[in-house]
């Protein structure tokens, strides 16, 4: 059962319980259904994909997909698979992740315990910022790059997706930190301690649900980032998505479906481990803080 | 110069002024208790003590130095916060001398110190565990405990006391009281509580307003109030407060009312002076522990005089008997001795200790010096 | 871009940096060719190189046809850091030819005598103000029809060389409930289909005119109605769920011989070759009928972009690679496509294969090879995206043709 | 600090200026990597930049262009549409999928990462997936028909003018599991004497989540206004991997709008000024929201 689960005072009644489970379940089945078409057919051959009906189970099982995605995929010139791109990936979202959590803790530490005139205006700056639509940066951004000297690096990319990423860090931890008691902090700074030692201290032991929620968020937004990935890194430091990207769209090749299907589960696997893992977690996390307003 | 002078301070926000002129000096070991309704600035002014406000202008000093703009941390003073403030992911123990750690005291100094004052509060059993397994009266040792263990010049107290249920209240009450009169030290204390401020302190500050209404022992508070906010306020129930005529009845000056019928009351005035108010009118206060039965008349005063009156209501309180009757067509309250026989809606005959009744003058709501 | 700022930069920007700075050796290669084949193709052309002992940084970036590639090249030159060289159709090497960016390739082409063997119609998406920017690697007929040869048999339909033909063959497949035509309703597609009618209805005078010169009478004209009238005869012959689909699956479709025809480039030969299907024997390819001896074409190419006003060695040898028969020969036999230089044997190739560069050496020597509209090698990107919109409003039935050949009159010259 | 007559320690100093100062990284970044940008995309909007930027100005004139293409007004009616009809169901299937979750459910850990999960996946594949589930020809009609039910139609995303709402169904599914989190933890967050009380009160349970639940979850139904408005605004990747915009241009978004006339047309300044459209439109909804957010927690 869940870690969340509070006694709820309301009792139902046991046709009504029949029918929420029946809901519960459709529901489950809505989620389940593309899920299910992707893995159905990731264990297909093709000619059974091409010929038949998509819905239906596999009539010869194979796993050939799951190991030529991974491993012997046609990317580029090279037959990699999508592994080596993998670690790609992970070199780009967890420092970007990392950055970008501290950052946002920081920044809802300061606007809700050291505030200052003016501090409301920032925040509501950095908080539009999420809404900038990514397609009009992207020229603008890889001139800043260029001159920054960090175009196609990972570096770079790093950068790009720590400040596309800052607004909703900030917001999650601001909400979250406004709930927290400034007389705390204000004991602590009788105590002796200083800006970093509260927030060392005082502030980052409490955060954990928070910290759950924005990881999930930026390690969900920035792994399934195509475009910067393709833009800022491509080649031999691409991101999985653009390795997937380039197994999935050739236009004029033959399409391997299951290869596909294959390779787009392997790609997700990160964030579906995160979320099933931190799921619990998760909810936890959205009501210490973020839904609070 | 005191150990704890605040000359002249004042608070802005942007242009408005929340806290004017304030001037007090607090001696050694003195129990300072700033008291008011909220909003009348007293939290603020202990903030700015601590230095977690700024100070507009004038200053703060502590041991003849002048602190303003110094860092809370060195002002060596110690705070206990209406919440308690206790970090959540300490232990007990953790949370007491986290103030000693960030001011680089070494750890077997800390040790000790922890254990003399744990064993002070009688909270050594506590000292593992976290704040969110204590009980509101043990968070509430903790959080003095933090502040003592840091020995400091002055204690700041921030209604320390108001989160507690009432039995509890009263027991800590005597508790700090106690601690205050063995360990000596300076402490500034802010309640809203005007009960916590007069068994409490050497002496109150009222605040209004952002005013200091008045400063002083809490006798002078209580006997003499300097205006009518302060005599409204302090005191439980609050002082009667009468609008009467000054007339000369026979050379003296006597405050001219109706009672609860309408019919014409005069009451005998104390105070001479009053006779230069003759056909003006004041407002008369008087406590309602000065106006009791014949029987519970205070026998040393100078001046008890009798007014019949018709009774409302009466509440027994046990130790006290009070009755609510009608002078000067409002609702006034008499304080009685417990068994004091008397019933709603029956004629009585009290005593009126006029000695201690105080007159207010109604323009300036300043009291009429005797 | 990477002068002594740019490197102080990364060092002071606490992340650590690995830019990708490019060994002098090696070329930096951004294409889209993904798929087995086509990338297996290229790895002729990177074995080449490592022969010479050039390094091959690959960067792939797939998806819509280029224009992913496309978005990120931007993204590159405006950072500063262009590859060494860039897959590039038809105009879009032009307008990085207009910005200035290219190398200029004469004296590799000299040298080699491209001017020789590459078709004129060709040279032209190659050079730009007289210099050579690109290297072609191959030419893509679009004017293919693709039909299943069993299906075709069973109902008595000989290879239609004329429009009539084809209708009556419709007809024919329809009666037996076959879907008669099968095809994917993306607006790329839709246009590949449009090139070959409007060529076949209008012949190349029209074609010419109305896509290439941009001619409003001819776009307007009344046998660019007759096209459009075409098309919506092929759009009652799909069956009801082309929309969105994939070409490869509309492929299937003939390959299960659920359908007799599909439109489409050359390319789609390796979907059959893949089911394991021969030329000939279990499928036909044959021009769309009423082209036969036109082509239209696209070509993909490889732009070598300015290293500081010389053409490095590496990007001397990489083009000089791309054009050698044996890498035109080794990698279209794979592709699908024709090499692009005429004298190239066919030996390698099989009947398709042999026929496409039967037709575009007899097309380039007659004047009948044209640049696709639908592939951008008619016309720049915005008119041709303008004509895309008006095409697949037409063919999903928004419009009448009368409306259509009105609105492609005002659309394309919005676009210009 | 008018009045500085003491010594004001460095320490103190600092301290006033370490926050700013920790702020400021942030603050520098969005300002010249959002508001930079938006403003260079202002100025492109006036030029006639094609392939690249180019600084040649020519005043309205895209924009003048803009509103007189069809297709932008499709994007924009489209977008209506979609992120109305997105919104509102993503946020009513959240909150009954929540209420339903919020009984004790049996298995409620099972339920809820499957309700989740889809937000993890990319629409790279995921589109395929659900293109191929929405085809008549090989999706949920044909297997319908398959298993004996001839007369099932749904051939929403062959016809333009509901091939949108398919848009919907995907984009529902991708983030309402999402939205059921964000409302779970609200009601978990409620105090259970209220409802303790209610129910004394006699309020049936429909009347208990009307009058009372649903009122005190305003805090939940705000942030899931600003995610979905968001996502709804950026929805990109489904339109492509969907439908490709398609059938004809029926299901164009002003985000794939941008991008084709900014990438694929060469026409960066018309792309440009269908951006800065874009960002008045969601400054003039966003504003007013941030605003009284902001504001009521002074």
């Amino acid at each position: 059962m869940s870690a969340a689960t509070q006694e709820t005072a309301i009792r139902t009644g046991r046709i009504a319980r029949t029918f929420i489970y029946v809901v519960l379940l459709v529901f489950a089945l809505f989620y389940l259904l593309p899920f299910f078409v992707m893995l159905v057919n990731s264990v297909k051959p093709l000619s059974e994909i091409t010929e038949g009906n998509m819905m239906a189970l596999p009539k010869e099982l194979t796993f050939a997909p799951w190991a030529s995605a991974w491993s012997t995929a046609q990317i580029g010139v090279e037959p990699t698979g999508l592994r080596p791109y993998f670690l790609n990936s992970l070199f780009m979202v967890v420092p970007a992740v990392l950055i970008c959590t501290a950052l946002g803790a920081l920044n809802g530490y300061v606007l809700t315990k050291w505030r200052f005139r003016g501090d409301t205006l920032l925040f509501g700056l950095m908080l539009f910022s999420c809404f900038i639509p990514f397609q009009i940066v992207l020229i603008p951004m890889a001139r800043m790059l260029g001159i920054m000297g960090l175009a196609g690096s990972t570096a770079g990319l790093v950068l790009v997706h720590v400040v596309y990423g800052i607004g909703f860090s900030t917001l999650y931890f601001r909400n979250y930190y406004s709930a927290f008691p400034t007389e705390l902090v204000r004991a602590a700074m009788i105590d002796g301690a200083g800006f970093f030692q509260i927030f060392w201290r005082i502030m980052v032991p409490v955060s954990g649900p928070i910290t759950v929620v924005c990881v999930i968020w930026l390690f969900t937004n920035i792994w399934n980032d195509f475009l910067f990935g393709a833009s800022f890194a491509s080649g031999s430091k691409a991101p999985m998505t653009v390795a997937l990207n380039n197994l999935v769209q050739s236009s004029t090749g033959v399409k391997e479906y299951n290869v596909h299907f294959a390779g787009a589960i392997l790609a997700a696997l990160p964030t579906l481990l995160v979320y099933i893992v931190a799921g619990r977690y998760f909810v936890r996390g959205l009501m210490a803080g973020s839904v609070k307003g | 110069m005191g150990f704890l002078d605040i000359s002249n301070v004042t608070k802005s926000y942007g242009n408005t002024e929340v806290l004017h002129h304030v001037d007090i000096s607090v001696e050694e070991g003195e129990f300072l208790v700033l008291v008011g309704p909220s909003g009348c600035g007293k939290s603020t002014l202990l903030n700015m003590i601590a230095g977690l406000e700024s100070i507009t202008s004038g200053d703060v000093s502590i041991k003849g130095r002048v602190v303003n703009g110094v860092h809370p941390s060195k002002r060596n003073i110690a705070m206990v916060f209406q919440s308690y403030a206790l970090y959540p992911n300490m232990t007990v123990g953790q949370n007491m001398t986290f103030g000693l750690e960030m001011h680089g005291v070494p750890k077997p100094e800390r040790d000790k110190a922890l254990a003399d004052v744990a064993a002070l509060l009688q909270i050594t059993p506590l000292l593992d565990r976290k704040p969110g397994q204590l009980s509101g009266g043990q968070r509430q040792r903790v959080a003095m405990g933090r502040a003592l263990v840091r020995n400091p010049d002055v204690f700041l107290f921030d209604e320390p006391l108001s989160n507690l249920d009432a039995k509890l209240r009263v027991d800590m009450r005597t508790e700090i009281k106690k601690l205050h009169e063995k360990l000596k030290t300076t402490i500034v204390y802010v309640t809203h509580d005007q009960i916590e401020a007069m068994t409490l302190s050497t002496r109150i500050a009222v605040m209004y307003n952002g005013y200091v209404q008045q400063l002083g022992t809490p006798k002078e508070i209580y006997d003499t109030p300097t205006n009518l906010f302060v005599a409204g306020f302090m005191g439980s129930p609050s002082m009667n407060l009468l609008p009467v005529e000054v007339a000369m009845i026979d050379g003296a000056p006597h405050a001219v009312t109706t009672d609860a019928d309408g019919a014409p009351l005069h009451l005998r005035l104390h105070q001479q002076n009053l006779s230069e108010w003759a056909g003006r009118k004041i407002i008369l206060g008087i406590r309602p522990e000065a106006i009791t039965d014949p029987e519970g008349a205070d026998r040393a005063s100078s001046c008890i005089i009798p007014m019949t009156n018709r009774v409302s209501v009466t509440e027994p309180a046990g130790s006290d008997t009070f009755a609510t009757m009608t002078l000067a067509g409002q609702d006034s309250i008499a304080r009685m001795r417990a068994d004091a026989s008397v019933g709603p809606g029956e004629m009585f005959e009290f005593a009126i200790n006029m000695e201690k009744a105080v007159a207010f003058d109604p323009e300036t709501e300043r009291r009429i010096v005797p | 871009m990477r002068g002594y700022f740019g490197k102080t930069m990364t060092v002071a920007c606490a992340l650590a940096a690995t830019t990708s700075m490019v060994k002098a050796e090696d070329v930096e290669v951004l294409h889209w060719w993904t798929s087995g084949g086509e990338a297996a193709a290229l790895n002729v052309l990177k074995e080449d190189l490592a022969g010479q002992g050039i390094g091959w940084l690959d960067m792939p970036v797939a998806g819509g046809g280029g224009e992913q590639a496309m978005t990120v090249l931007r993204a590159r030159v405006t950072a500063g850091d262009a590859p060494t060289a860039v897959q590039a159709l038809g105009f879009d090497i032009l307008d990085w030819g207009e910005q200035g960016s290219l190398a200029d390739l004469n004296d590799v082409a000299a040298q080699e005598g491209w001017d020789a063997v590459v078709p004129e119609a060709l040279q032209f998406f190659a050079k730009y103000d007289g210099k050579w920017i690109a290297a072609p690697v191959n030419v893509h007929s679009t004017n293919w029809v693709w039909a299943n040869k069993a299906v075709l048999d069973d109902n008595g339909i000989a290879v239609p060389e004329t429009w009539d033909d084809f209708v009556a063959a419709v007809e024919t497949l329809k009666a037996a409930g076959i879907t008669p035509i099968a095809h994917g309703g993306q607006a790329w597609q839709d246009a590949t289909i449009f090139d070959a009618v409007v060529m076949s209805t209008g012949g190349p005078d029209l074609y010419k005119a109305a896509f290439i010169d941009l001619d409003p009478e001819a776009l307007g004209s009344d046998a660019m109605k007759e096209s459009f009238d075409r098309m919506a005869y092929i759009r009652a012959n799909v069956d009801d769920n082309f929309s969105g689909r994939d070409w490869n699956l509309a492929t299937a479709m003939v390959i299960n011989g659920e359908a007799g025809f599909q439109m489409m480039g050359d390319w789609a030969k390796g979907e059959f070759l893949n089911a394991g299907k021969v030329p000939g024997q279990d499928f036909l390819c044959f021009r769309f009928p009423g082209t036969g001896d036109q082509v239209t074409f696209n070509a993909d190419q490889f732009m070598m972009f300015d290293q500081g006003g010389v053409v490095s060695p590496e990007q001397a040898a990489l083009a000089t690679a791309i054009l050698s028969p044996t890498f035109q020969s080794a990698f279209n036999v794979v592709k699908g496509s024709v090499p692009a230089r005429t004298d190239v044997s066919d030996e390698a190739f099989d009947d398709c294969g042999k026929q496409g560069m039967k037709d575009l050496a007899a097309a380039a020597s007659s004047g009948n090879l044209f640049g696709s509209m639908a592939h951008g090698h008619a016309n720049p990107a915005a008119v041709k995206n303008a004509i895309y919109d008006v095409v697949t409003a037409h063919f999903n039935g928004e419009y009448d043709s009368a409306t259509a050949t009105e609105e492609l009159v005002n659309a394309v010259e919005g676009a210009q | 600090m008018a009045h500085q007559s003491a010594e004001v320690d460095f320490r103190t100093r600092l301290q006033n200026w370490i926050p700013k100062l920790v702020l400021s990284p942030s603050l520098a970044a969005v300002l010249v990597f959002v508001y930079g940008f938006i403003l260079f995309t202002l100025y492109l909007s006036f030029t006639n930049s094609k392939m690249l930027p180019s600084y040649d100005w020519v005043g309205f004139e895209n924009y003048r262009k803009l509103w007189g293409l069809s297709h932008w007004w499709t994007a924009i009616t489209n977008l209506a549409i979609f992120a109305t009809l997105y919104i509102v169901i993503c946020t009513a299937i959240g909150l009954t999928l929540a209420i339903l979750l919020d009984q004790k459910i049996r298995g409620e850990g099972m339920l809820r990462p499957i309700y989740l999960y889809p937000m993890a996946l990319s629409f790279i594949v995921t589109g395929t997936a659900w293109k191929w589930f929405l085809d008549p020809g090989i999706g949920l009609e044909n297997t319908m028909h398959l298993w004996g039910w001839e007369s099932f139609e749904f051939g929403w995303i062959k016809d333009r003018n509901m091939a949108i709402y398919t848009i919907v169904i995907a984009a529902v599914w991708q983030t309402s599991g999402f939205v059921m989190a964000m409302f779970l933890a609200g009601l978990r967050g409620i105090d259970n004497e209220i409802l303790k009380a209610a129910q004394i009160d006699g309020a049936s349970n429909w009347n208990l989540y009307r009058r009372i639940v649903i009122p005190l979850l305003r805090p939940a139904f705000l942030s899931a206004f600003v995610i979905l408005s968001h996502l709804a605004i950026k929805s990109y990747d489904l339109v492509i991997a969907l439908t490709g915009g398609g059938p004809g241009r029926a299901t164009e978004l002003p985000a794939t709008f941008m991008y084709s006339y900014t990438f694929s047309r060469n026409l960066m300044g018309v792309g440009a000024s269908s951006a800065v459209i874009m960002l008045m439109t969601i400054a003039a909804i966003m504003t007013p929201y941030l605003y009284a957010e902001l504001r009521e927690k002074p």
